[in-house]
């Protein structure tokens, strides 16, 4: 079982990206859940998910001690470090956040998600970069699964679908990097 | 010199609402008002539920946050009690024109001598974009994705001539912000209405088109555009009341 | 004649300000972003601010304050 | 002071009128009209408020603001309007508004019927609306008390904080009994409330707010509210006992219904049937160390609990009485009222199933 | 059929359309607002009707008069909306109306907070509106159970004319799950409504109605209502249990809670204390006879109610334990979800009290 | 020959209005009309709660009773479901206009092809006289016992002219029982108004003046009088929409 | 030319349809009162009936038949 | 302790002389209680009232079982007649209805309250014969104490005072007469 959880600026696609995640643990036969949770603001504020993905039954779907955090800003990233299970892993979006966990018992991985995506076409698809990072960091799902929801999601819009795979292997390659 | 500073009469707090959404506007005009006209100190507003849920971090003021919709009952309960009080009622068009109907016409019927300001934005901010009773024909929400229809969803609801209909509203206008001129007016109608009161004249609402760039889909910048050109065709702006000068209807 | 201050802190990059200026000194940052992501809003051309204030009174945040 | 014949409706407003009630919010309804129709009549000559609301929705919020202004202030209703007020009572709790809401309470579910009835106190003891909260929940058993309970609770609602609810059976409301009044307090002896929205000239500003989005924030204000009913428990829960002392079988009932109840007592023990009677006066805290106290006595072989209800009060005195001893239910429902003898026949039945349970 | 990754609120649509739900009344309130986006766009395409009401108030009544047509209806809200429906439920309840009603809890009391909480037990059990009625109230913990209670709702409420509650915690609402959905069921096949008013043609005339002004017709009504009460009480009352065969400790709790609770109850079995978990899929009727049977086992200790509330479901498991066992709480609220540790160690706790007591 | 006999749309149950009230008038003018339009098979009523309550014992065809102010949405629920049907309302103007204000503006927003009989008799009939929306300046009533006083009581509402302010309604018209001549044109309207919801029109409205006899306390004739004299000046008898005929306010 | 007949039974004796009479043929009766104790409308000119149905166009109660 | 149960149709003074009675009661010190009980239709239908005056402590208001039944009209009677204690006491307004009861353990006083009180000036004050029929018949207040609540009420109208007063003892004579 692995826990992880998403948190960004609302607009960061957090929260689709973390859907993209359950879709591809559902698709390779896990069980899988996927809570968003709601800032005080719904629109604007920050948002934040947690997707389990298992081979088990899932108990609780909360992600209060997530094994893995994906930071899409700095925000995000101060605010849940802390919580990571011990061992765990974090994804920080190195392009707008500082990578300083203030903790040595996790790693650390610094994404220049924004940059990456700007270079991939579109500073939207930072989510996918992230995605990319996860994958080759955790294998918790396969590349395949993933690329696979992609399009799925935006079949029609080629373009976008580009964009968002080339994204989603310059986060790949990032993370192996380090 | 200083041309522009920010009232005291608004807290320091960030405000909470979407870039480019105009319901800060208007919170500074009443902020503005309310402070030229020294009611200050004497003052209680009501907040509404909808985007301005936050509403009593924003007013320098003593607050009462409001149940969804009733917030002109609560209101009536304040005022009746202290009628030397100022006390203004800030409510979206979900909060004031669906659940709150009863409450608005009642406490206009009743000509409660207290001042709403009245946020039209034809669409359910806070929760998420749904159609509100003042959405426009064709515009889309996510409760009407197609654009309100007629036939399905009914008419929008224009609540200044439905209230002024009714004998006892002392002041009643729909005023915009879709640019600068228009803000001022707006000012000029939400400082006559707060000073009516203030007088002891009795029922004042100020209607303000506001924009909300976040469910209209739209830039900022559109939404303005949006609100002049197409907002203002089914909510003509205007003054539909004003006793003071004997305008009726 | 006029001089604006900007509180970056405040700016949502919301671009209503630029929008109002008569005298197009503002214009959003397409770099520069706040600490809460905002591409913040800049006086460009600060040298033709009439000080008529309407990037001011257009401003939903409070983040401008004009001087004369 | 001489007693005067008061309606039971006339009392509750005096009652409120002589502790400093000077804003009225109500809506018609049967039957406790006459309430609205006091306070028309009552609150301008003493300078006070009285709205006829347009509904009871608006009612409770105007009592909402009113209070929350710090004025003493008061709705009432009954069964069906009530229930139009639970998202305000929920609203009112959470602020911690003090106040005065009436329920007497006519026959239900639905439209129902017009005459007395109890089933609504799951509703007041509960909480009819949402959240975590409570009320105090005052149950006067004649007119005189209709009046001494709403004057007490304007207290009680200050003192604590917390809306307070007076349940009576429309036969309360609308019986005519002696009462002797309490004399009328001046305004200036009701203490100040350092938190009421009343503008805030030149101080501290005040807000009075239901709204607590962090979960961080609002736990601790639910635990402050709780802390609360802690000390309304610990401190003001209150029953009367009649001839509980060697009593075999209690019987138990609120209202009208607890007077039947004392004159099935005393037939009850005319036949040898030694008999008692508790008769809760506060609903909500409810008295549980009273039930508790009789449960563990030895002689003690049964509860009856007797209501206008299908059996509402009796799950508090079950769970007051832990199992120790049984406890059954006698009730009547859609506005008739038990007499004495159907009471005394429930009253056997019940020993008697205890005695073939031993 | 594959399982698709469902929203909670999305189940619940599909849950209801696939048995028959062909009209939706609702009102926007977080954490719901995707009940009626979804319906607003499903019910158009089904032939069947979408209306977003005015109001809450509006909604139930909407619901009042197309159920009483005969059409399976459902509205849903969230807390506060759920307490302004309580007259509404009331009336449906007194006329014997089926129909479907879900409430998203939100924390509360008040505007209180979007987050999950199951603060509105009491009201959705007890009766949160006025006069003695009921409602079967169903807890699902998964999207899956969000799906399939909605969906068995609909026949729960025809079969015994009354309406039915989905209870779920906000959580429930916003999870996102693998879901096999049920298949879709023909209009036809569903049993006609002798009752309805659909207009006559020529057949006797049909009436709904609430009110009964004689208390002599009043009283027989509610006693046939209290008739359905027992059946469903008889036949309806559903609970999981886990791991309780041989437990020394009980934990219990519904919705989200219940799913903690289980990782709970195998962390503690680990630890060597033997714990198992009730968890109850009927809120009304209450499952007592599963926890009485745990309670009569000689190796139970003790019971632990674990809520998102300070305490409403333990009283029911009171009730049910009659005192046999001591009965502990363990609550959070504010939106606050106690985490497995948390559950563990308010475990460790009871159990220590209990062998304490003895 | 029989010119005049009791229509079969109204059951044989006697009507417990009070002696010389008219609302046993207006049951008898919608059954006729329903009857005449043969729509009785086809029809489903909402009684509401005033005195009107019963009317689900009069009224010979399927009816439901709705909450005090809620037979609008109640009308709605059915006639969404139900289109071919035939719906009416019938309310009191406590009911409609009082604790039911929002159901019936949104209702009539909304264009619900539904027809509502309102019932205007300036007073809360059943719960025992208290003052309406309705209760003319002047008037006394149990809660404003020295007659009602605009300062204190607000100002009468007069709920066609309101709805008027709405796109949507197809027919709205105001009728009296004052005498033979106009309860011959309440027939009419009523009629008119089953009809237009029967062709599938949208929202029609027949506000009807009522006399309370018991709480005006007059005989029954001198209310008629009253009504006819005192009643239309505050509420002006005609057609305040009649899409038909292009007639717009 | 016409003629009324007044159901007592459902007669409530409010005199609506005795004002409402152009030939007068409708008086209350100041003496008999039937089970509900009202005192019944009567035709005491039952002869000078047009068979107009004007009373019991008025009548609230159904309590009048008219035939011409 | 004496129950009395009065009946009637609405608007034939039931309520105001339940009123009056226990007025009277609580003038001589003695314990009270009225309640009026309303039937489906709150104006027009019929009306009755439980009144009951006692040396002690009146645990129920209820007049199941009353004692004496004041019954002004022929529904009221036939409908109230059956409840009344054995041996207890029947005033029935036999100006408006028969007079038998059906029972023989109950004394029944025919009363003809609309005549006497029409004779008295007023057919509305035959509230007021009844009363004086109670009194004569079972002395549970005194004249006196009636009278004066009679006063108190109507002072200032010296005319309906006298009429009312008139019925008064042609119901006290005509009660004494049987
Ligand atoms: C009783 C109740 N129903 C529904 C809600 C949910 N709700 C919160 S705000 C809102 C509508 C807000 O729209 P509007 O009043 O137009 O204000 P805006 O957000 O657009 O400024 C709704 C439906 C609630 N809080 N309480
Ligand atoms: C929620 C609720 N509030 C109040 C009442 C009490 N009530 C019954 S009828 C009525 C008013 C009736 O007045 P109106 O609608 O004008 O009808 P009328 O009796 O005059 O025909 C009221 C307030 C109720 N039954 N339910
Ligand atoms: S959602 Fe709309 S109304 Fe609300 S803050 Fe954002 S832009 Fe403004
Ligand atoms: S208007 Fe204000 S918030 Fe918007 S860009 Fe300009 S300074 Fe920033
Ligand atoms: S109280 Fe008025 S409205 Fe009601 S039945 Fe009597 S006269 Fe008619
Ligand atoms: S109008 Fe009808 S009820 Fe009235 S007096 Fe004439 S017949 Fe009798």
């Amino acid at each position: 079982m692995i826990k992880i959880l998403l948190a960004g600026q609302g607009g960061q696609g957090v929260l689709s990206a973390g859907k993209f995640l359950a879709e591809s643990g559902l698709h390779e036969g896990k069980e899988v859940s996927y809570l968003p949770a709601y800032g005080p603001e719904m629109r604007g504020g920050t948002a934040n998910c947690s997707v389990i993905i298992s081979e088990e039954e899932i108990s609780s779907p909360l992600c209060n001690v997530p094994d893995v955090l994906i930071a899409m800003n700095g925000p995000s990233f101060h605010k849940f470090t802390s919580r990571v299970r011990s061992g765990g892993v974090v994804l920080v979006n190195g392009s707008i956040s500082d990578c300083y966990a203030g903790r040595d018992d996790v790693r650390v991985y610094d994404i220049p998600a924004n940059d990456l995506a700007m270079e991939a076409g579109d500073v939207r698809s930072a989510n996918m970069v992230m995605m990319g990072a996860l994958c080759a960091v955790t294998g918790i799902v396969k590349e395949r699964s993933i690329l696979n929801c992609l399009r799925e999601k935006f079949v029609g819009k080629p373009a976008v679908c580009e964009v968002n795979e080339k994204a989603f292997r310059a986060g790949l390659n990032a993370a192996e990097r380090q | 010199m200083k041309v522009f500073q920010k009232t005291k009469m608004l807290t320091d707090a960030h405000l909470h609402y979407c870039p480019g959404c105009t319901h800060g506007i208007v919170h500074r005009l009443v902020a503005e008002s309310i402070e030229e006209l020294g009611l200050q100190e004497k003052c209680i507003g009501i907040a509404p539920v909808g985007c301005a849920v936050f509403a009593y971090d924003y007013f320098n003021c003593d607050m009462q946050e409001a149940a969804h919709g009733r917030a002109p009952a609560v209101a009536t309960g304040i005022k009746r009690c202290l009628p030397d009080r100022t006390v203004f009622v800030y409510q979206g068009d979900g909060d004031l024109a669906s659940i709150g109907m009863a409450e608005t016409v009642h406490a206009a019927a009743r000509g409660e001598n207290i001042t709403i300001i009245f946020i039209n934005n034809s669409i359910y901010g806070m929760t998420g974009g749904q159609m509100a009773p003042t959405t426009l024909l064709g515009q889309k929400a996510t409760t009407c994705q197609n654009g309100r229809d007629p036939a399905v969803n009914g008419y929008p609801i224009r609540i200044c001539e439905l209230l002024a209909t009714l004998d006892a509203p002392y002041y009643i206008e729909r005023v915009s912000t879709q640019d600068v001129k228009h803000v001022f007016a707006a000012k000029k109608a939400i400082k006559k209405a707060l000073q009516f009161q203030a007088e002891g004249r009795g029922y004042t609402f100020v209607e303000v088109l506001v924009s909300c760039p976040t469910n209209w889909h739209m830039s900022p910048v559109e939404a303005l555009r949006f609100m002049g050109e197409e907002c203002t065709k089914t909510f003509p702006l205007g003054v539909y009341r004003d006793k003071s000068e004997g305008k009726d209807d | 004649m006029g001089r604006i201050t900007i509180d970056e802190k405040l700016c949502k990059g919301c671009g209503l300000c630029a929008n109002a200026c008569p005298k197009r000194v503002i214009l959003l940052s397409k770099t520069r972003m706040n600490a809460n992501g905002y591409f913040v809003a800049e006086a460009v051309n600060a040298q033709n601010c009439i000080g008529c204030a309407f990037c001011a009174v257009m401003c939903p945040d409070c983040a401008i304050e004009v001087e004369k | 002071m001489a007693k005067i014949l008061l309606h039971g409706t006339e009392a509750i407003c005096e009652g409120a009128i002589r502790n400093g009630c000077r804003a009225f919010f109500g809506y018609p309804i049967t039957p406790q009209n006459e309430v609205p129709e006091y306070m028309s009549v009552k609150m301008p000559q003493l300078g006070g408020v009285f709205v006829q609301a347009e509904s009871e929705v608006a009612a409770i919020n105007m009592v909402y603001g009113a209070a929350g202004a710090g004025i003493r202030a008061m709705t009432s209703s009954s069964s069906p309007g009530i229930s139009l007020k639970q998202e305000g009572i929920s609203y009112i709790a959470c602020a911690r508004i003090p106040c005065v809401i009436v329920n007497i309470m006519r026959a239900g579910p639905g439209l129902g019927g017009i005459l007395p009835a109890q089933g609504d106190y799951f509703q007041a003891t509960k909480g009819g609306g949402h959240g975590d909260y409570h009320l105090i929940v005052l149950a006067p058993s004649s007119v005189q008390e209709a009046c001494d309970f709403t004057y007490k609770a304007f207290d009680l609602a200050d003192r604590y904080r917390v809306p307070v609810m007076l349940l009576a059976d429309g036969m309360i409301g609308q019986l005519m009994e002696p009462v002797e009044l309490p004399p009328m307090r001046e305004l200036w002896q009701i203490p100040e409330k350092p938190w009421a929205t009343s503008g805030h000239f030149g101080k501290d500003r005040r807000i009075l707010n239901s709204l607590i989005i962090k979960p961080e924030d609002l736990e601790p204000h639910i635990a402050q509210m709780q802390k609360t009913y802690e000390e309304i428990y610990q401190k003001e829960r209150r029953a009367d006992c009649y001839k509980t002392e060697d009593a075999e079988l209690i019987l138990t009932a609120y209202g009208t219904v607890a007077r039947i109840c004392k004159s099935a007592v005393n037939t009850l023990r005319k036949m040898g049937i030694k008999a008692g009677c508790i008769r809760p006066l506060t609903l909500y805290p409810f008295p549980d160390d009273t039930y508790r106290a009789c449960a563990e006595k030895a002689q003690t072989k049964a509860f009856l609990s007797v209501e206008l209800s299908l059996g509402q009060m009796v799950e508090d005195v079950k769970l007051s009485v832990e199992g120790k001893k049984p406890v059954y239910f006698y009730g009547r429902t859609g506005g008739n009222v038990p007499d004495e003898e159907e009471i005394v026949r429930a009253a056997q039945d019940a020993l008697s199933k205890a005695e073939g349970r031993r």
